[in-house]
């Protein structure tokens, strides 16, 4: 960071932000290459968030758990929590968040960067979205692309919020698409031939 | 004629030209509203007065950048609309018959609308950078419901863009400033070249580019942008 | 330790807990509903929070953005979480995107031929990547004009992306541009200076 010292953000502040986005708990050494600070302070720092997320001070954790740190909702407040899960409206899904579980649906598991490569616009923060939903999963990682990216596949969760039983209740893309459209998608994709709905 | 290093996009551009002196924007808008007839603007007049009033160090230079050539593309792609009207196109009849009174009232609309669209701009720009948390609970089973043909409707429109060229708006372009600006650069190795046979075979979409194609190579010295008179046709020249 | 061991939970751990649990603003009603305390206290103990999550004081923000209260991470600290999670910040808005989103905001909700009436071209391609992205919505039809045409309007997500409370948080459109540059447009176009303004 190239900031005047005043500018700079704390250790603690970036490591709380990053813990505020992550739903998996995350090591020292994730923190510290994140953050650009050596594992000493990043300790330090976690040192300091244990105390402002402990028990008593807050309504949020701060957890040591997997061998990573995590935050998460203290049990005295799960009541409430889980009152908030059972009224809470589900926000609705973009026309973009259709569109990727419309891509993982018919061309999953593929990765992010495929997911952007046939929407024409990037996409992270949609699939970032659907993921955290539970709507999208990394299955597995393509060994074959630089730095082996994660596989996104859809769950069964949307499967069940679409009410279908299974993939086979989705008709096959060549009832939707033209051929030559699809010919078009593939070359992106860079698949030889469509996967059948049905094999998951 | 003055710009503010720090200021909004292209707002305070002024130009003094004989058919008009005041802002660019208004500018803009009085041509967009026919007000102004397009080939009364010499182009080339505009371009260097941007170019002089540009300052390369200010830190919006690339977005100011970026909205001059839109709307002198714009400019170019009105002209060529004037030049051949399209069968069919249902031209704003309403736009004829304005009085001075009613086009005031749109301008004044439309530019309260522009300077909305800036205080926008600001404002996603100071509010980016804020990530919501992702310690989301799954809503309890059934709560949530993705419409089945919604998916489907999805799955058609992303594999079906491909094949949806947009040429018959000023939309996602499909041509890049690269590829015309290297046709600019052939066409330039046997001379000057006036633009109209530049763009004769080309459709509104590419000429428009073609325009901010060039105005990007002058503005990098490759070639020089002429035009003898007010109404005169504009001609590309090799500089180099 | 605050609190006395085995007691309720603060109001403000409760607040805070369920926040951590959304990506969404939560509104102070909602937030009574789950915590069962009534809103006052709500709005007491989000004032508490307010200032736990602070700029300057936290990575985490508390924001009050689109009718309700979302916990975010400061944009400080956006480098380290945007490293962390190898992703690009999306790419801005056009300029063209800016001006359809302050028609719909300042005149909607209007359709999509009122919209290109403003700003003298053709917005459709604009309107449908906003729509794709979530920050305009069809909230209705315009039964009078021919063919009922949908109304466009500005979204939650819009306000949240915004950083306002609500649309009552932009500035006046009469005071985007000065009356004299007004006068000064009148007088190109040759026209006699306004009557008073009529009640309308």
């Amino acid at each position: 960071m190239s900031d005047t010292p005043g500018d700079t953000p704390r250790a603690s502040h970036l490591i709380e932000a990053i813990l505020l986005t992550s739903s998996r708990p995350v090591t020292v050494g994730a923190l510290s290459s994140a953050t650009g600070l050596p594992e000493a302070e990043v300790e330090s720092a976690l040192y300091d968030l244990a105390r402002r997320y402990a028990p008593g001070e807050s309504g949020i954790l701060l957890r040591e758990v997997a061998g990573g740190h995590l935050l998460s909702t203290s049990p005295e407040c799960a009541p409430a929590v889980e009152r908030f899960r059972d009224e809470a409206r589900p926000a609705p899904l973009s026309g973009a968040a259709h569109e990727v579980l419309a891509c993982a649906l018919y061309h999953g598991p593929l990765t992010r960067s495929a997911i952007s490569g046939v929407r024409g616009v990037n996409s992270d923060a949609v699939v970032r979205n659907l993921l955290d939903r539970g709507l999208l999963a990394e299955v597995g990682t393509d060994r074959d692309a630089p730095g082996s990216p994660a596989l996104l596949d859809v769950t069964d969760d949307f499967l069940i919020a679409t009410g279908a039983a299974s993939r086979g209740d989705f008709p096959p893309l060549e009832t939707l698409v033209a051929e030559e459209e699809l010919a078009r998608v593939r070359e992106r994709l860079q698949v030889e031939a469509p996967r059948p709905p049905e094999s998951t | 004629m003055t710009l503010d290093p720090a200021g909004r996009a292209l707002s305070d551009f002024t130009v003094e030209l004989d058919v008009y002196s005041g802002p660019y924007e208004w500018l803009l808008a009085l041509i967009l509203k026919e007000e102004l007839e397009i080939f009364e603007v010499p182009l080339r007049e505009l371009v260097g007065l941007y170019l002089s009033a540009r300052d390369p160090g200010a830190p919006n230079t690339l977005e100011r950048d970026t909205d001059f050539a839109g709307s002198a593309a714009a400019l170019v792609l009105l002209k060529s609309r004037t030049l051949s009207p399209l069968a069919g196109e249902d031209e704003d009849e309403e736009g004829e018959g304005l009085s001075p009174q009613q086009l005031a009232e749109r301008l004044t609309r439309y530019l309260m609308v522009r300077r909305g669209a800036q205080a926008l701009r600001e404002r996603f720009a100071a509010n980016a950078g804020h990530y919501p948390s992702s310690h989301l609970l799954p809503p309890r089973p059934g709560r949530l419901r993705i419409d089945f043909e919604r998916v489907l409707e999805a799955a058609r429109r992303a594999f079906s863009r491909q094949a949806e060229p947009p040429v018959d708006h000023l939309g996602p372009i499909t041509v890049t400033l690269q590829e015309l600006a290297s046709i600019i650069r052939t066409a330039l190795v046997r001379g000057p070249v006036p633009y109209e046979e530049l763009i004769r075979d080309m459709d509104r979409l590419r000429s428009a580019v073609t325009f901010a194609a060039a105005l990007s190579l002058a503005h990098e010295g490759h070639l020089r942008l002429r035009q003898t008179e007010p109404l005169g046709p504009l001609t590309l020249e090799p500089l180099r």
